[in-house]
């Protein structure tokens, strides 16, 4: 039992995935002797080696295909993405091949490769290195999209990511990589990929979240616990395939719901979320589903990141209007 | 103060246009027996070629793009391949696939758009054709890369066309292969044209092998039309490949003398000219010539592998006619490993649909 | 005045607006002399000439990132992708520079591209060659996204597009290429980036849609007007920015509304549609906002793709449904 | 039969390691106070970077990426270009930004995360710092191909790092460069290291510089320290360019002296020796002793330009801490030319927001 960082935990999954199966192997830009340059693969080459950690050129279509033809052969190959503002450079293979190696052979060859990168704002890095385009991967059929939140989420679902034989785009809250610890045990338990967890019980409304949102989510559950209102807060986690059925439990005992995510409002997986809600609830809901989001702008330079960003106050004000209807 | 690197490719060619050895020929040519497999699998090949066109002009098959003058090299890649090395196809490597283990009827399926003619139940390691130009040589490196993390002496043969030379892919992927040093062979099929952009629109480079140089691979050029040229090549690169010294590029001439694929007009941008005098380099002919020359071959012969031929493409053909669609809930089937549960409604809605509306 | 075809609109706008400004240029795989793969570009050469009308080397990434290249030095380059499944390539020039360029540099420089490309399934064309993912251009801020449904809007659209100052995904439904004519007149006529097109007025009922499933939804209505359903049936087109106002206005009147869209289901625009919908006409719906849409599958091969195509009888389903409650 | 196709790419040097001649110098070495300008520019870059690391140490910059061993490179792209010629750089290209116009205040706003620090009042057609390693390539082949359509006499310089030649951009643009006959030179800064990555991993090639012939271009390689070298090989490959005879590619050969960026750590993965070795190599001081043996320079124009160089960057610097944020609601000024009517409420929403949380 150790207190770690959710980029530890993420750190102690792979290690412990590597250690129990000769497959799995990591690859990346700066993967192997710098550790990574979050060092989320610290020490994996000085444990595995540099046959199964491995430094890519740096060409992210290339680490997003190499990976696709190494799973054709049974490995199952964790390819880092620096930021996820340089995968866009691998969409081709993620969504033409990665998605699709399963249907296409009809089951013959399979594509368990996971795909992690670090995203979000928060931490006053340059341009393209704040993005959250999760939206863009939960679209594609074939995909699973995962998002921990917590040091203990982040070791469950990359295992479980890792172990599952298909592929998983897994996106790690930056700004949530030191953030907190937590005492993580390193017992290969993987947790469901099919699952959102409910991280608060409550009664008068349902906030839904993700990623490093949920941080102001808890929070804003707290603030709102002392004005006397009973928040439920639920962790997507699992962002594609979607379980609905805990979302739409929690809004059928609530009728209240607002959803919080960083990533751009328009098209965003909130959309999806706020639109099921709402058709299969319908006759629960005692107020809109509200969103509370990203702007539908480019994320701003470091100066002016927090203003883009959904704050606590945010969303305490639209918990505020639904409660009043 | 100058240094100076220098660097080259090599072009070979074994036989002239009429099917005349132009010196000697490689020691493995005393095997008459292969030779005469590869002839007789050229033939099988444009038998089955002219019966999918003719297919596809019926309605009864999907766009389709013919092999006609790519015969030579798909047989030799699929002749130099060894059992346990992987190819990577392109959507012009009939030849090959059908000598992999891939069926007549598992190609007519693909091609008449039924995924089941990717699941190809005798060579089941081999990649599926990849839609998107060049996308393959990159799964390539990625087979190849399993090949040295796993200590496995198998190569990898990468297919891809003139044109898919000039995606990124292919050069990233070449990159990888030298710098991995990864056992990955690319043999591109340099047809002189990518749909009806002609070989001088696609690359300013003298020659396509050159771009080898770019990833410190060797690269080389052979007569594509010229049977003991692409297959002596592709010996020397697997073998290369398969004893841990590396990858290389192979560039393979020839010129594409149908449509680029039954969708497509080629007399809209292509002039008569070229395409009848490339017919005078055609392999398949030029390899019965040296037969005959040989005194291998005869018009009995040659009449008796025309009917064989086809007889089997007639067989691939009623088995791929009688083969039902598959039910559209298939689409779910092998989308993930299980279905997930955020997908069951989709599929019961699906399944009740197709039993209402028939 | 004459009629054409979708595909010879857009050929007729083309040819338009290189006429009038020599800043526009078109550049593409076989769209010189071949005239483009669906012929949306046949003339253009030999009247405009090679240095304007430009073959490219088969490259989607290149394309997109040559067409900004030209943009920021005024031109108005017109790129056409091949298929809408072979723009992945082209993404992250398209989300990292197209979209960025006019905000990164404050205004100094702009990227008035239009990256055309045919989408949509129901020709019978190999895998990849049917997608229809929209979704993951309307999620990036700093595009614009259209998709005509006619000759006609396709004519007026392209133009607008042309002459936009900022980026444009130009979408052309592949299935409606050849499948009417109507008459156009070649007046330079734009039509507005910023507003859906009301195309059948209604009052039970709001049927949304766009692309090639504006047909189906159209025969629908039809089919429901002899059961005394009035349905009003809108045209998105113009799909992001998003017109709520004329979405939001009918279902003011009508209180019902039904999506259709060929693309997945799962974080497609008809989500973003809905949720709005959901949100802001919440004391007006008398019923859940329905999608019908894609299944969350890789599109079949040919023999079964139309068993994924959202048909008439689905709609007409759909709207029965919503009407009973 | 065998045909043989050779390429080669040379090396160039004029100065060793001391600043001595190696040779004759180019012709051009006559222009004395060029040279001055240039040694004086090099201090000048180099003492803003050690004023920009300071201020982000010190909570006032965001990471920032040192110019340390990079400074010959961008002085002599700076000198060589034409006004109207563009530059397309990549984020370690200060010292070229520098000399085209951009001011050292634009600067230290971009790496301090404002973008008004692109707007570039004094070079407005060049383009901004591309982060996505690579793509920057596509860009100056876009702009190259501009000007052969309006028949400017103008050139392209593309610049970035040895990294980003293993991205498709970086070929693809190379390629399109040959195919089409662009005016577009590429200058590779061969600095041995991406971020962590060494340059031996990043390519089999033995060059960077032969990547050119994937092309069809001509490659170069210059000793990026050497600043008759590197401006040497610009000048003739930008005439070359501007003269409608085609881009082509150099490779300047230098050393990342200073960590990757400031968020970086290079002692995790770089030996010591190695960098204490590229010390000896490095161009500034090389260029000064140049100075020195000519009696161009002594210690106290040295002191002087030290002086004189800290007062111009502590000015830029007050320039910068003086300059306020941008309004939040800037995030939606140059999104699209006018904001369109979807985006009204949104705006309005931030405008209120920022009102009441302060
Ligand atoms: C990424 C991508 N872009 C475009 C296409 C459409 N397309 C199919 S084949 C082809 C030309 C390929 O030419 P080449 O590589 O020379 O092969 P050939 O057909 O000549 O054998 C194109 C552009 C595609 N399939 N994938
Ligand atoms: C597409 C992309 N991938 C990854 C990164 C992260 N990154 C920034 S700089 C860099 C290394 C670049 O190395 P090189 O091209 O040699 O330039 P240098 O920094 O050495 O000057 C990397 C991987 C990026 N900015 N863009
Ligand atoms: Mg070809
Ligand atoms: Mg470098």
């Amino acid at each position: 039992m150790a207190d770690v960082t959710l980029v530890e935990a993420v750190n102690m999954a792979l290690a412990h995935e590597m250690a129990a199966n000769e497959d799995v192997v990591v690859l990346g830009e700066d993967i192997a002797t710098n550790g990574g340059v979050f060092r989320a693969t610290v020490g994996l080459k000085d444990r595995f080696g540099f046959k199964r950690v491995m430094d890519t050129p740096l060409a992210e279509n290339l680490i997003a295909g190499t990976a696709v033809g190494m799973a054709t052969q049974g490995l199952r190959p964790v390819a880092e993405f620096q930021f996820m503002g340089f995968i866009y450079a691998g969409m081709e293979q993620i969504i033409s091949h990665a998605a699709r190696m399963r249907n296409r052979t009809r089951g013959r060859l399979s594509c368990p490769v996971v795909f992690r990168a670090p995203f979000g704002g928060g931490i006053h890095a340059p341009e393209h290195h704040s993005e959250s385009t999760e939206a863009l991967f939960a679209h594609i059929p074939g995909l699973r999209v995962v998002i921990p939140s917590s040091p203990k989420r982040a070791y469950g679902l990359l295992l479980a990511s890792i172990r599952n034989n298909d592929p998983v785009v897994f996106l790690e809250p930056k700004r949530l990589y030191r953030a907190v610890t937590q005492s993580v045990e390193d017992d290969g338990e993987a947790l469901p990929l099919d699952t959102c967890f409910t991280l608060r019980e409550g009664s008068d409304v349902t906030l839904i979240s993700w990623g490093a949102s949920i941080a102001e989510t808890l929070e804003a559950a707290d603030a709102l616990a002392e004005q006397g209102v009973s928040a439920e807060v639920i962790d997507v986690a699992t962002i594609s395939p979607l379980d609905r059925e805990t979302l739409l439990c929690s809004v059928a005992k609530t009728g209240r719901c607002v959803i919080v995510h960083e990533a751009c409002r328009n098209v965003g997986v909130g959309a999806e979320i706020a639109a099921s809600i709402a058709e299969a609830a319908f006759l629960d809901l005692q107020a809109p589903v509200v969103r509370v989001t990203g702007y539908d702008t480019i994320m701003p330079y470091a100066r002016n990141e927090m203003a883009y960003l959904p704050q606590v106050a945010d969303i305490v004000e639209a918990v505020e209007q639904v409660i009043a209807l | 103060m100058k240094d100076r690197y220098a660097f080259h490719v090599d072009s070979i060619a074994y036989l002239d246009e009429s099917g005349d050895a132009l010196g000697d020929l490689p020691e493995w040519s005393d095997d008459r027996d292969t030779i005469l497999d590869a002839y007789r699998h050229m033939v099988l090949t444009r038998t089955f070629d002219n019966k999918t066109i003719a297919l596809q002009r019926t309605g009864q098959c999907g766009t389709y793009p013919s092999v006609l003058g790519h015969e030579t090299i798909g047989t030799a890649i699929g002749q130099t391949l060894a059992k346990d090395d992987v190819l990577v196809p392109y959507y012009r490597d009939h030849a090959a696939q059908l000598l992999r283990g891939v069926t007549l009827t598992e190609m007519l399926l693909y091609w008449g758009g039924d995924e089941r003619g990717s699941a190809y139940a005798h060579c089941p390691e081999d990649l599926p054709v990849a839609v998107p130009i060049s996308t393959q040589c990159c799964h390539a490196v990625g087979v190849g890369a399993s090949f040295r993390i796993r200590d496995q002496k198998r190569a990898v043969l990468c297919s891809l066309g003139d044109g898919a030379t000039s995606k990124g892919d292919f050069l990233e992927s070449v990159n990888l292969a030298g710098a991995w040093h990864l056992p990955v062979v690319f043999i591109v099929t340099n047809n002189q044209w990518a749909i009806s952009t002609p070989r001088h629109l696609q690359t300013g480079a003298e020659t396509i092998a050159q771009k080898a140089i770019s990833g410190g691979l060797p690269g080389i050029i052979c007569d594509g039309n010229d049977y003991f040229a692409v297959r002596h090549a592709l010996m020397h690169a697997l073998e290369r490949a398969r004893t841990g010294k590396g990858g290389s590029v192979i560039e393979a001439v020839t010129y594409r003398l149908g449509d680029h694929t039954t969708a497509d007009d080629a007399t809209r941008y292509r002039p008569a000219e070229e395409l009848k005098q490339a017919w005078e380099r055609e392999g398949v002919k030029r390899l019965q010539s040296w037969l005959h020359h040989q005194g291998l071959w005869d018009s009995d012969r040659e009449q008796a592998l025309q009917v064989s031929c086809r007889n089997q493409v007639d067989k691939a053909v009623e088995a791929y006619l009688a083969t039902g669609p598959q039910p559209p809930t298939a689409m779910f089937d092998h989308l993930f490993e299980t279905l997930p549960a955020a997908l069951a409604g989709q599929y019961e809605r699906l399944q009740r649909r197709e039993v209402k509306h028939g």
